[in-house]
């Protein structure tokens, strides 16, 4: 067939449209639903060590959702969002890394930052609020945020840490750290221009990133397929956009791990993004605002049960004599005591100081801000029966 | 009559509005069947087909970019926004689209069929990101409208103006009193004027000026500084482009004190603007310092909001201090 | 093999990572360079009238551009915009639409607008910013719009036009107008957030709308290969999209206007956007302040040079006997003395009444803004020799 | 000391910057090996390689996203826009991203290596989007600083500074000058304060406040202010965030007078700003109201560009009006 010189293209002669069916991307999967291994297929390097670190992890992540749902619902926290469902997805990708990888996150990917080892009291901080918290009490629960752990700080609007990511991704190489950097999604952000800038400017710069999609279905109440998008999913995206790309079962920690340590490889060795979309389903509601009963069915979330990404890789566990029934029971009993015993701790320290209210917004607060800040403390000396929390504090007194 | 809190109000203009025309439509993320976040839309769907109220991708930009084109069309296009934290986005389709459409082209096209609704304001734990009262990003933009309801009755009648206004109109409601602000509302369509401030109560000491929630602070410090026996005139502003420096100027000749109060951050907020204005008109007239009540100059924080609230002792403050400059 | 349930998608037990490799598109072409037709390619049917007509539009283009290139030169006018060999992309695929079709521009289409009718005078009236220009003088040269035409008004924001016209479609389709919207852009504005905001919508509301890419190859300084993308143009988005795409060469006439032409009746008749990218190449620079020899080479634009789509087309005509050499001068000379003559008409025209200043900002002028416009007059009356144009009318004197 | 014109200043301190440290990196549409659409960063690939400057795709979101990234990882971005005008794109990520980022996070983050530089203004036959003067739309955001010099020595000493200061700095150009306003600038490193303003001439009837290329208009007007005797007072604010309040009042608490003068439509400008916050900070000291001279509340128009420019007799005139006041 003829070639156009300039832009080494196929010449035809004939007018033929093409759409979503010319390019359709199968998923990875190598544990089936029932935990057993496809056959053929050839499970990931795993040590015994670094998969109960996983299942460990799921298996916290888990019982922090649950409890914190509940902590919400009695009124102790004022909000919370879970990744019910979704564990496998962030612990088996984030188990992939290495831990100098900066990791961006979109709110649903607190299974990433206790892989990381952020610690149980962390956790609680943030989402109490208190003083002890990294991000002082600033922003509502689930936006933690850790430099120590390279865990960039979860804000909420959407998309934005998208093409940061290319950024962050594209210093990384330049001081050739040999780190790259992971960047998490859901496919509904995956419509904001964000995303689109973000993954273009990586393919262009080639920069050590990984985009990874969490598709679970819904963004809050509005449906992906159909809604959010017509085609074939947010993967087609990254081949039009000439980058690396591949998609896994999300629920399926074997294909996400071995998928984004290859995503790695591709990264740090050879300079070439990759866009990774995992198919998942976000089992719980949006988050404690939501009440997912209004917008699908009962019949839809348990097809969905059924694939459940914790009991799966606890199935192959067990079948690899990894870990008993026993096992898992005794993990669940201690991480449910670590995470009641600091909620309790937790909710008990005091907010952060009011002089932390101006700290931050520059390096140094300017002439302006103290003064401002001056003002609402001798305001709140005035009337101190209004502002009981910090009245009491003010002035140093006690906490 | 009916008793219909600020949601309802809303709701019920959009129902009849979109029962007046069919060329209607109502938007924005999962405001399709499910309602919206809020459940403004809640029912319109069923009422008016999934085409007349239908969910977006989620997007912004894409959001208003699809609404000014299709007020261009000659419909009329009512976005919402989720959250008001988040029309940053569509920040370059409101500012240098909507409100240049009809200069740039000489008349020849115009979006006067647009109405962005966005829910703003803090006081319901929302942190950086559920709180913000971007209005002042948006006053400096010739060719918008912006209106600010502050109870049910104000709502219903304004959202029924702004949505057949000849201009495109950013139409803020504030979230707080979504639920917590009730009354009696008339359950058929009427309409109240763009661009007219509203006097909510008259007094002869002192005006404070204020918008959307922040009126019901007004009323409050009003009602303290009454205790001790000063007389407030309350105006709410309504809107903020085009506004009523007029209704201001006069009461302000009248009391000779101006205490102006917003919720977002006292730096080039748009009680700045009040401030600037009114000193000029009523230069000879001020006994005191225009005071301006504000949020403080930092993001809108989670767990110091009752401190940082403007709330009304902190305007109370204000309209002693006036009194007593 | 395998198929995921809930998503349909087929399942693979292997990592594979794809990329554009997966989805080259070709180029449709049905006119060589040479200017005939490619063995066994069939030409679009098109009567002679329909083909001189846009012989034509491309001659008087092609003559408007060079003059006021020229007369920007000499100070006449402040700005101008050339298509120099994009003509065959806008001409090809207006004609291929109906009268009641919405453009949407970017503002490279001067050829679409022209072969809708819009008169020499009327290109003048803009480019002089003169009382008679339909947008009032309000904008810089090449801004055109029109009404009547249903050319919406190009501005200059790039991209904000493209969600805009999955808007229109939307609005078209709900009216069943039969008519669709076709929206142009440049291959670099294609990078915008609102180009993906806009193909996603029209994808998912299924809107008539006809999204055209002219891929010239340069966004001013910028080389669209490798510096505004790394895959395969801009096409593969579409499929992405999951809508119906095509590409074409857009230095070919006969192309362009078939594939429009198809694309249009998908867009009417069925309700499916299309996206169209049509590769060709900006013979001039980005505008009168550009000089494009600091960017590219010579080499390069001979190589373009060669494929010039009025040169391709007036070949064609001329073997099929619908024209001849001196037909085609002729026509060129008529042009050329039609654009001396408006041109030296136009800017003999008045600039719009300073009045106009403060209408349309809104519906009608606001109290606060009459006031200004008074302040103003007031101003000039006090110093008309620092506002000679405005002075001498203000108060409805000589124009 | 040498001869410099505003862009030869600005490709100074761009030079400067990215000699002194490896960490700075320069970007935007066309900034590459071709300089960008002015040349402000032209000569830079050459000199530091196609990896420290370099073209972006055409996005201005993606520009500040990717900025943020880059500042966020403990780089010096250097993000160019390439109009004012098209600044708006890239609203979300500089207000809501860039502003919030080190508060948000308890300073665990900050991008206080982020510089974004862009020429606006107008007085170059460019119309609705190449004429804006948008930096009021940004003096409402907390978190940012903004800077804007008004000629070749403030130019390159401020850029210096804002490259290295730890937070996040809008570094806006008066484009109208780039060629037009020339003068002795050092060609090694110096810097200026951020944050405080500059009297640029002393007097004691008058004070003027501009900043950018208006302050060339305040001279103008100033000197023919004094032909009738007037003795006008200049400053330049320089700096719009934080802004140095007490200097204007200190002026204005000795000349009684002020006006206040921008590019931008008058309406939430930033002059609103100044003349609120001096208003109470000189209520005594005022002896006509504060005047603010500035664009009309229009969109920016071509034709009628001489008419609608905020020229020196606008300025000139009001200075009359507020001491016959
Ligand atoms: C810019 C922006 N727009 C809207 C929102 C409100 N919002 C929060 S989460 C959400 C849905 C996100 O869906 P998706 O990206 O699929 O992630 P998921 O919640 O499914 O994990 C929306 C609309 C937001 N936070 N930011
Ligand atoms: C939002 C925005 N950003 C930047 C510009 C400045 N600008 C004008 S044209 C142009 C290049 C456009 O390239 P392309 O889309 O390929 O169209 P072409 O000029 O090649 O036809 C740029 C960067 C603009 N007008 N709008
Ligand atoms: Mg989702
Ligand atoms: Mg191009």
């Amino acid at each position: 067939m003829a070639k156009d010189k300039q832009h080494q293209l196929e010449i035809v002669t004939e007018p033929k449209f093409i759409d979503g069916s010319a390019l359709k991307i199968p998923m990875l999967q190598i544990l089936k639903e029932d935990g057993t291994l496809h056959k053929g297929a050839e499970a990931p390097k795993l040590d015994k060590e670094l998969a109960l670190k996983m299942f460990d992890t799921m298996q916290f992540i888990r019982i922090l959702d649950e409890r914190m749902i509940a902590a919400q619902r009695q009124g102790r926290i004022s909000f919370y969002l879970s990744s019910l469902g979704e564990e496998a997805a962030s612990i088996g990708s984030a188990a992939a890394l290495d831990d100098g990888d900066m990791i961006m996150g979109q709110y649903r990917e607190q299974g990433a930052l206790a892989y990381r080892g952020f610690t149980v009291e962390q956790f609680m901080d943030q989402l109490f609020s208190n003083e002890r918290d990294l991000g002082k009490g600033r922003q509502m629960p689930v936006h933690y945020g850790s430099a120590a752990l390279n865990f960039m700080t979860i804000a909420s609007p959407l998309a934005t840490q998208i093409p940061q990511a290319t950024g962050y991704a594209f210093g990384q190489k330049m001081d050739k750290t040999g780190n790259c950097t992971i960047c998490y999604f859901g496919e509904g952000a995956a419509s904001e221009g964000d995303f689109h800038a973000a993954l273009n400017m990586a393919a262009v710069y080639k920069v050590p990133a990984i985009f990874f999609c969490r598709n679970n279905g819904y963004a809050i109440s509005t449906p992906s397929q159909g809604e959010q998008y017509a085609g074939d999913g947010i993967a087609p995206r990254g081949v039009a956009y000439g980058m690396k790309t591949i998609r896994v079962d999300g629920n399926d920690i074997l294909a996400v791990y071995q998928a984004t340590q290859l995503a790695r490889k591709l990264a740090v060795e050879e300079d070439e993004p990759v866009l990774i979309e995992g198919m998942s389903y976000r089992m719980a509601g949006h988050s404690t605002s939501d009440d997912p009963t209004g917008y699908r069915t009962r019949e839809e979330e348990e097809e969905w049960r059924a694939k459940d990404p914790l009991a799966r890789f606890q199935t192959y566990l067990i079948k690899k004599k990894w870990l008993t029934e026993k096992d898992a029971e005794e993990i669940f009993a201690e991480k449910k005591a670590a995470v009641l015993a600091a909620l309790k701790k937790a909710e008990k320290v005091p907010a952060p100081h009011i002089d932390e209210l101006i700290n931050d917004v520059y390096d140094t607060p300017p002439k302006q801000l103290k003064e401002q800040l001056e003002q609402l403390k001798a305001h709140i000396r005035k009337y101190p029966e209004a502002y009981p929390k910090t009245a009491s504090r003010i002035d140093g007194g006690e906490k | 009559m009916a008793k219909m809190n600020l949601l309802q109000a809303i709701n019920s203009a959009l129902d009849i509005a979109m029962a007046k025309s069919e060329k209607v439509y109502s938007f924005g993320e999962d405001t399709g069947s499910f309602g919206g976040v809020f459940r403004a839309t809640s029912g319109l769907t069923e009422k008016y087909g999934r085409h007349r109220n239908f969910n977006t991708p989620l997007v912004e930009q894409g959001i208003l970019g699809f609404a000014n084109g299709l007020a261009s069309q000659g419909s009329y296009a009512i976005a919402e926004i989720q959250f008001g934290d988040y029309i940053f986005p569509a920040f370059d389709q409101i500012v240098n689209e909507s409100a240049k459409f009809r200069y740039r082209s000489g008349n020849e096209f115009n979006v006067g069929g647009l109405t962005i609704r966005t829910p703003y304001g803090g006081g319901i734990a929302g942190g950086h990101y559920h709180s913000q009262s971007p209005e002042a990003y948006f006053a400096h933009t010739p060719g918008l409208k912006i209106v600010m309801p502050r109870n049910p009755y104000m709502a219903k009648g304004l959202l029924l103006s702004a949505i057949f206004d000849p201009n495109p109109v950013l139409f803020m409601e504030p979230k707080r009193l979504y639920r917590a602000s009730t009354g009696e509302v008339p359950e058929e369509e009427y309409t109240l004027e763009l661009g007219k401030a509203d006097v909510v109560r008259e007094g002869k000491d002192l005006t404070i000026v204020a918008w959307g929630a922040q009126v019901e602070m007004a009323e409050k410090a009003a009602d303290k500084a009454a205790e001790d026996g000063i007389d407030c005139e309350i105006i709410d502003l309504v809107s903020l482009l085009p506004w009523d420096a007029e209704t201001v100027a006069k009461s302000v000749m009248k009391t000779g004190r101006l205490v102006v109060t917003q919720e977002a951050p006292l730096t080039s907020g748009f009680a700045s603007e009040v401030a600037a204005t009114i000193q000029d008109k009523c230069f000879l007239y001020l006994e005191s310092p225009i005071a301006r009540v504000c949020g403080l100059d930092t993001p809108y924080p989670l767990c110091h909001e009752k401190e940082y609230f403007v709330d009304h002792l902190k305007v109370y403050e204000a309209i002693k201090a006036s009194m007593t400059y």
